[in-house]
């Protein structure tokens, strides 16, 4: 199975071990991540006033690349993922924005949310499936506690990111399970670790970090994993010095099945 | 082609609806003084099922621009059953219609509770403003016993 | 030719502030058969009616338009009008110029032409009406009551009170409904049980009154004054006529660990159960699915310990058929599911709970034997939190539109218990708005306030989260504008409630309209608030919009009153709109036949007289005791042999003719 | 074969089986043979059956059910479909009936023939796959295929849905040539809105309202036709506009529509060429993508699609759904 | 160009197309909120406010640089309202006027750090200024 990807900008950069032990893991349980040919970054925000559109373009001609190549879009920054998957709704259902983004783009053929977007995660859970996860691990986590965190853009707003309860997901605690480790679950997996708010209100960020910090030691998480480089980079740098470690969820994946080059 | 929402162009449209929940819906709308256009007139009928694809066809015949049959929600109809037969008929003859090529649009179907008012008023305005994008029924006009 | 009169209501002002009342009048006198056109006030007033019955008598009229309010609202005071003036009461028409005109158009040019129009096909339909004679049915003097809470107990009672008998089929083991599972009942702080069990006992002790529990209505055929209803009364596995309630079988039984719906899962039960004490029948039933002989084969414990041989495990469903004159639909509610609010953390943390759950909490006979205690570790909670409107007043699919009623004053309750027994628990409530109109109501939350100082918090909840083994509870003072951060040990959500779930399938049986949130509509929404559009079909309690005990069972005293109105009579005057078939077009095809929902249509071999042409022939005919008019047969007979009296396709053509003129 | 089939009508009528026989008798020309009652040994001298017997004669049957005694009908493998039809809808009388199925091997379109310039038809023979076509002006031939009835290139089998016995044919034969019929429906489906619609007018314009499609069709076998009778308003001597052209096909489509075992009659008799088949084809595709594949005469038990329904039915938005795709 | 209050009020509903008319008032928003302390007005506020027109107060508060688009409050809202569009559309009609950027580029460097990854800078700058 070949997936059309879009890495994003972070991935190129600051997360490479997020994007490399992806791609890694992705042929080791069958499929291929093949990265679309000249993508522009997402933008990392989703444009939300209904009059803009430009902003909203390079998602747009990310959507039909995959299209075209008849794929499914996979993505793995939370970013990315949630400004793609909610372009691709507006593509699918705000008439004015496809017609206009339309307009814009000049396809030979009009994009319409025809591409089926896809986090990593949901690739592992929809597709490959944890149980097979499960077979393919070679060094089960056995006794580690972690702590899965979400953080909003992979949730929210739940009517289109469609990932997850968003009010209590699973799916990152059921892929702990399947790599063999024990899945802590704590009530602020799903607030806010400050986002880019952390440039300039630091005090703000590193409040919120410590309240799901000290939310995820409270239930006994020894680690944390997270698919957000942003959510990585607020969770360590932000905050008090008491701290659980953090981690790319590929990268505990890239271990568990043994890729791990040390 | 769009067609100007002029003041000449008042469409007739026939509105059948069942007795027991879209006529009830029709009067919800009503007490509830939930506007739609006047160019919607209604015949009550005890039932969809009870409308004949005669009916439709004599009134854009007579001149309608568009004809709309509500009634109740499938499962929910008051004689069991009538709404299911009506579906198909209705099914089978739009389509029949948009195979002669008359503009599908200008017949529609609408399942409506005698507690869906505001369901009952929003349809109404959806579909003149469809049957107003539409224009003047010139295909079928073409069909019609013109009188003058 | 008819001669036809034409009456246009002003409705006050409701209709001749949009229509131009005179020029509809106007209108109308120029079309073909007119003889008479006037307008008036009021014509559905005694003097309105007057001038009908004046207007016939001096003009020779023949046939009626009222250009007026729906059809729904007045067609029979017109009716009567008629026939009192001596023409058959089918010979009027409406023309509905209020509701789907004056009401919904606001220019009154527009509104004007659109009421002549609807009063020109409402002529055009009543120039080929044609006098119409009503049959009579029979009536079935008893009544079916679905449901056995309190609102079907009392419903039950005061029509068996009334002489007549009535038969509750409940679904679960016991009557007694969710009223049972109450601990107090608000304003008065009465037991629950102490006022309802009198009830169920008196219920089950009437010689009118028979009660099917562990049953279920499957099928429903007939109409007002004569339903047919199978009821499938689910094998209890054992026999009714031997247990004595010793309650030996319960004790003894090994299986343990079925989840106890009474107590709404808070604790367990055994395999073989009765719900709970005062159970009426204080029969057991044996959960097939949790009993270990019914999953192995081995076991029969309650087998060997009963003494009277009560238990059959070879005990089968059995369906009973029985008729019905009415039939009364009391099915209650449940509390929504919570697992789409888990910012609460209802799923997460056991002591997040309902406050269904807290009336069991709350209850001598309930999992905790009525000790106020956390759910996770069984210790008294020091501090409480309670939020209102969790399901409720919401616009997303989450939750419920409606407001489900009961909520504020259930919490004033919860909240003035706990403080009275427990006065050093810090009760706080966050409320969006303190609904509490009723008798005596808001005096009743004013108490808790004042009397027992119950922290009232105007605003929400935005998340609760465990910590450690308290609950934070992170919410808004929206008075003080300020952010409460608050550690509690218990947290109560007034969790929304809505119609039971079997309803949808309850409705579509009787084919009573049901509405978007499931709840059942009435005939109209201020005066005929117990009845269900379907005639004989009546509402009473919960399934019909959210009520609390006196409202539910007032609502149930009026439902009972309905169905004895309706049984009293020895005869019921059948709609004439039926269908009737020609024989001399009828083919004898069977299409009609096939589509009836009634059985109404039946084939005969007989001679008929063709134009003189005599010769035998496979013609339908429609009996029309019970033919509904539904009209299906008219569309599926290919030649037109089937009509409907009363909407002939002439008078439907004439209809669409007039309005595309 | 039309001798077997002589010999055994004679038997049947001599042991008393029957009182009569109807089939079809020698019409003027060499390809006009019309359906005749034969009520004794010697009028079948005039009895007929070859490639020109297309006539359908299960409708006959309705009346001949009112006639004393019993009929024996001569009826082609499609023939039996509309008679099973008529036996669900209690028109005609089976155990007044003696049916004998006879195989077919197509049945010719004149029009073809002429269109391919074969004028003055004597008579015609088939070798092989080739037609031998005795004129006046001397002997022609054409490929079989090229004569057949439109409705013979898509045959919906050999398979006679009811019969007393069989003569030329056998249980369970192969169908002849079995064409998409549905691929001129697809083609008007496919065209624009504004296509149909010229196609449609260009057709139906030229209905002269004879009734002929009517009179034929054996599913349209009321006493008394909507069209006549005035339950409607609808009783129309001649056309007044092509607005009731449109609506006479379309409600006599709509009747017949789950009843129409798409014998192809209609199109058949037709004087002015009008694809009538093509209306009820469209139902028929209509309420086999819908309802599930429905045949019409299959059986004589089953609730027709227009008296049936399931829950899940699709909606009749479906129709302007489909357009947008 | 200029717009007097109740226009700014109008467009602030058209750019993020929320009806204010929806709110009933219950608080959840701001109870939801992670950066309610920070704020000067908050969530719920921005709905009344837009609603009575008072758009002015709105443009001024630092309430607006402090939304973390986490969606807490859109998620949670009973009514459907999405106060965080509100938020975006106040917060947008401030940056379309020019030298109303919350962020400069000369402040960045000063701002960074080794780790701070790509995703954070795209954000703020498109958060943050024009």
């Amino acid at each position: 199975m070949v997936y059309s990807y879009y890495p994003g900008c972070t991935l190129k950069n600051k997360a490479q071990d997020l994007d490399r032990y992806a791609r890694m893991s992705a042929e080791a349980l069958g499929f291929t991540l093949e990265e679309i040919k000249e993508w522009q970054c997402c933008g990392a925000v989703y444009p939300q006033a209904s009059d803009e559109i430009a902003t909203k373009l390079s998602a747009v001609r990310a959507l039909n690349d995959a299209k075209e190549k008849k794929q499914d879009l996979v993505t793995l920054c939370s970013a990315c993922h949630h400004v793609i998957k909610r372009v691709n709704d507006d593509m699918r259902h705000v008439e004015d924005i496809r017609t206009k983004a339309n307009n814009y783009l000049k396809l030979d053929t009009p994009y319409e949310g025809e591409t089926q977007v896809l986090h990593f995660l949901e690739v592992l859970r929809d597709r490959v499936g944890f149980e097979k996860l499960k077979e393919k691990v070679v060094k089960p986590l056995t006794g580690r506690k972690i702590g899965a965190y979400y953080g909003c853009l992979l949730l929210r707003p739940s009517g289109v990111m469609a990932f997850d309860d968003p009010e209590n997901p699973t799916i990152i605690e059921d892929f702990i399970r399947a790599l063999g480790a024990e899945a802590v679950v704590y009530p602020y997996r799903n607030e806010c670790c400050g986002g880019y708010i952390s440039l300039k209100e630091k005090a703000l960020a590193g409040s919120l970090v410590d309240q799901v910090m000290e939310s995820a030691m409270d239930k006994g998480a020894q680690e944390l994993i997270t698919a957000c480089p942003l959510c990585l980079y607020n969770l360590k740098n932000s905050g008090a010095a008491r701290k659980l470690p953090v981690r790319y969820i590929t990268e505990l994946l890239a271990e568990a099945l043994g890729l791990m080059t040390e | 082609m769009q067609v100007e929402k002029t003041q000449e162009f008042r469409p007739k449209i026939v509105a059948f609806c069942c007795n027991w929940c879209s006529y009830a819906g029709a009067d919800l709308a009503g007490s509830s003084r939930l506007s739609y256009p006047a160019d919607v007139k209604i015949i009550r009928v005890p039932c969809s099922c009870r409308v004949n694809p005669m009916f439709i066809l004599r009134a854009f015949q007579r001149g309608a621009d568009g004809v709309i049959l509500c009634g109740c929600h499938p499962g929910d109809c008051h004689y069991t059953t009538g709404n299911y037969y009506a579906r198909r008929r209705m099914t089978l003859l739009f389509s029949m219609l948009d195979y002669l090529g008359v503009e599908n649009g200008r017949t529609r179907v609408e399942w409506v509770s005698a507690a869906e008012g505001v369901k009952f008023s929003a349809t109404m305005n959806e579909f003149v403003a469809k049957i107003h994008s539409l224009g003047e029924n010139v295909r079928l006009e073409d069909l019609r016993c013109k009188r003058d | 030719m008819q001669r036809i009169g034409v009456f246009v209501c002003h409705c006050g002002s409701n209709i001749a502030a949009t229509v131009d009342v005179a020029r509809v009048v106007e209108a109308a006198a120029k079309e073909p058969g007119v003889v008479h056109a006037e307008d008036y006030a009021y014509m559905c007033s005694e003097a309105g009616q007057l001038k009908i019955r004046e207007a016939i008598k001096e003009k020779n009229l023949t046939g009626i338009v009222v250009c007026s309010c729906s059809p729904r609202m007045h067609e029979n005071t017109f009716r009567q009008a008629a026939e009192r003036a001596g023409i058959n009461p089918y010979m009027v028409e409406i023309a509905n110029i209020r509701e789907h005109c004056s009401w919904i158009h606001k220019d009154m040019e527009e509104a004007t032409e659109k009421a002549v129009i609807l009063a020109r096909a409402a002529i055009a339909k009543v120039t080929l009406n044609a006098p119409l004679q009503a049959g009579t049915s029979r009536v079935v003097k008893r009544a079916l009551v679905i449901g056995g809470g309190i609102a079907g107990i009392q419903t039950a009672l005061d029509i068996a009170d009334a002489g007549y008998e009535v038969d509750i089929v409940e679904k679960t083991p016991s009557i007694g409904g969710r009223m049972s599972q109450l601990d107090k009942t608000f304003p008065t702080l009465d037991c629950s049980a102490c006022i309802l069990t009198p009830k169920m006992v008196e219920a089950a002790a009437h010689e009118k009154i028979h009660i099917y529990t562990y049953s279920e209505v499957e099928k429903v055929s007939g109409f007002v004054g004569d339903f047919t209803v199978d009821i499938r009364k689910k094998a209890r596995s054992v026999d009714m006529s031997k247990c004595t309630g010793c309650g030996v079988c319960q004790e003894k039984c090994p299986s343990k660990k079925a989840p106890s719906e009474f107590n709404r899962g808070l604790n367990t039960r055994s395999a073989i159960y009765t719900p709970f004490a005062q159970a009426i029948p204080n029969v057991p039933v044996i959960d097939r699915e949790n009993c270990i002989k019914f999953k192995t084969g081995k076991c029969g414990v309650c087998a060997k310990v009963c003494q009277a041989g009560a238990i059959d495990y070879e005990q089968k469903d059995e369906i009973v058929t029985e008729n019905y004159g009415a039939i009364v639909v009391a099915t209650g509610f449940d509390t929504i599911k919570l697992d789409q609010y888990d910012e609460y953390s209802y799923s997460t943390s056991p002591d997040v709970i309902t406050s269904l759950e807290l009336e069991r909490i709350m209850n001598a006979a309930g999992p905790t034997k009525g000790h106020l205690e956390r759910m996770s570790d069984h210790k008294p909670p020091k501090s409480m939190v309670f939020i209102q409107c969790v399901g409720s007043r919401c616009a997303d699919k989450r939750g419920k539109s409606y407001c489900s009623k009961i909520c504020c004053m259930y919490t004033a309750k919860h909240a003035m218990l706990i403080r009275d027994k427990y006065p050093d628990v810090e009760v706080t409530v966050f409320y969006i708005d303190v609904r509490t109109p009723g008798k005596n109501f808001d005096e009743f939350y004013r108490r808790a306030v004042e009397e027992y100082g119950v922290n009232y918090i105007k605003g929400q909840v935005g998340k609760v989260a465990e910590i450690g083994d308290k609950l934070l509870v992170q919410g808004v003072d929206l008075i003080d504008n300020k952010r409460i951060l608050m550690e509690t040990d218990m947290v109560v959500l007034a969790t929304a409630i809505e119609p039971n779930p079997d309803v949808r399938k309850i409705a579509t049986m009787l084919t009573a309209s049901i509405d978007t949130n499931n709840f059942l509509t009435e005939s109209h929404a201020k005066l005929r608030p117990v009845e269900s559009p379907t005639a004989g079909i009546f509402l009473s309690g919960v399934c019909q919009g959210p009520k609390d005990i006196p409202e539910t069972v007032a609502q149930a005293g009026a439902a009972a009153v309905k169905v004895v109105g309706l049984l009293a009579k020895d005869h019921l005057v059948t709609n004439p709109c039926v269908a009737k078939s020609d024989e001399l077009l009828c083919n004898g095809c069977s299409s009609c036949e096939k589509v009836c929902p009634y059985g109404a249509i039946s084939y005969v071999e007989k001679e008929v007289n063709d134009h003189g042409i005599r010769e035998n022939r496979r013609v339908a005919l429609v009996n029309s005791a019970l033919c509904q008019g539904c009209g299906a047969c008219t569309v599926a007979c290919p030649s037109g042999a089937m009509d409907l009296q009363g909407f002939s396709n002439r008078q439907i053509l004439a209809e669409v003719d007039a309005i595309c003129r | 074969m039309q001798e077997r089939l002589v010999e055994r009508a004679k038997e049947l009528l001599a042991d008393g089986t029957v009182v009569r026989v109807l089939g079809w008798k020698q019409g003027d020309l060499g390809y006009n043979p019309e359906p005749a009652y034969f009520n004794s040994p010697e009028e079948l001298k005039d009895f007929v059956y070859d490639g020109f017997c297309g006539a359908n004669l299960s409708k006959y049957m309705i009346q001949a059910g009112k006639l004393e005694g019993n009929t024996l009908v001569f009826l082609k493998p499609c023939d039996t479909y509309s008679f099973n039809q008529l036996i669900k809808e209690h028109r005609v009388k089976r155990e007044k009936t003696y049916i004998i199925g006879v195989g077919c091997k197509g049945t010719l379109d004149v029009e073809k023939i002429k269109k391919a310039g074969i004028k003055g038809i004597e008579s015609i023979s088939q070798e092989g796959e080739t037609l031998k076509v005795q004129t006046i002006y001397g002997e022609r031939e054409l490929p079989f295929m090229d004569a057949l009835l439109e409705r013979c290139t898509v045959c919906k089998g050999k398979t006679h849905q009811v019969y007393d016995e069989l003569i030329g044919a056998q249980e369970g034969e192969e169908a002849g040539p079995t064409g998409n019929r549905f691929a001129m429906v697809e083609k008007l489906e496919a065209m624009s809105p504004k296509e149909r619609f010229a196609f449609w007018q260009g057709e139906l314009s030229r209905c002269i309202r004879c009734n002929a499609c009517r009179n034929v069709c054996p599913a349209c076998s009321c006493l008394k036709c909507v069209f006549d009778g005035n339950q409607f308003d609808s009783a129309q001597k001649a056309n007044a506009d092509t607005f009731e052209e449109q609506m006479f096909h379309i409600i006599r489509a709509f009747h017949v529509a789950g009843r129409c075992t798409d014998c192809g009659e209609c199109s058949r008799v037709c004087p002015q060429g009008i694809p009538l088949h093509l209306l009820n084809r469209k139902f028929i595709k209509d309420i086999n993508t819908f309802y599930g594949e429905y045949q019409a005469g299959e059986d004589t038990d089953s609730r027709a699609p227009l008296t049936n329904f399931t829950f899940e039915d699709v909606e009749p938005g479906v129709v302007g759904e489909r357009g947008r795709k | 160009m200029h717009r007097t209050e109740k226009e700014q009020a109008d467009l602030i509903r058209e750019i993020s197309g929320v009806d204010t008319r929806k709110c009933m008032k219950c608080g959840k928003c701001s109870a939801s909120c992670p950066a309610y302390d920070e704020m000067d007005i908050r969530p719920h506020q921005f709905v009344s406010y837009v609603q009575n027109g008072d758009v002015k107060a709105l443009l001024e508060s630092k309430s607006i640089w402090k939304c973390l688009s986490c969606f807490a409050c859109l998620e949670r809202c009973p009514r459907d309202v999405k106060p965080a569009k509100l938020i975006e559309a106040v917060r947008l009609m401030v940056i379309r006027q020019r030298g109303e950027d919350y962020l400069s580029p000369n402040e960045v460097p000063e701002l960074l750090d080794e780790e701070l990854p790509q995703q954070l800078l795209a954000s703020a700058f498109r958060k943050y200024r024009k």
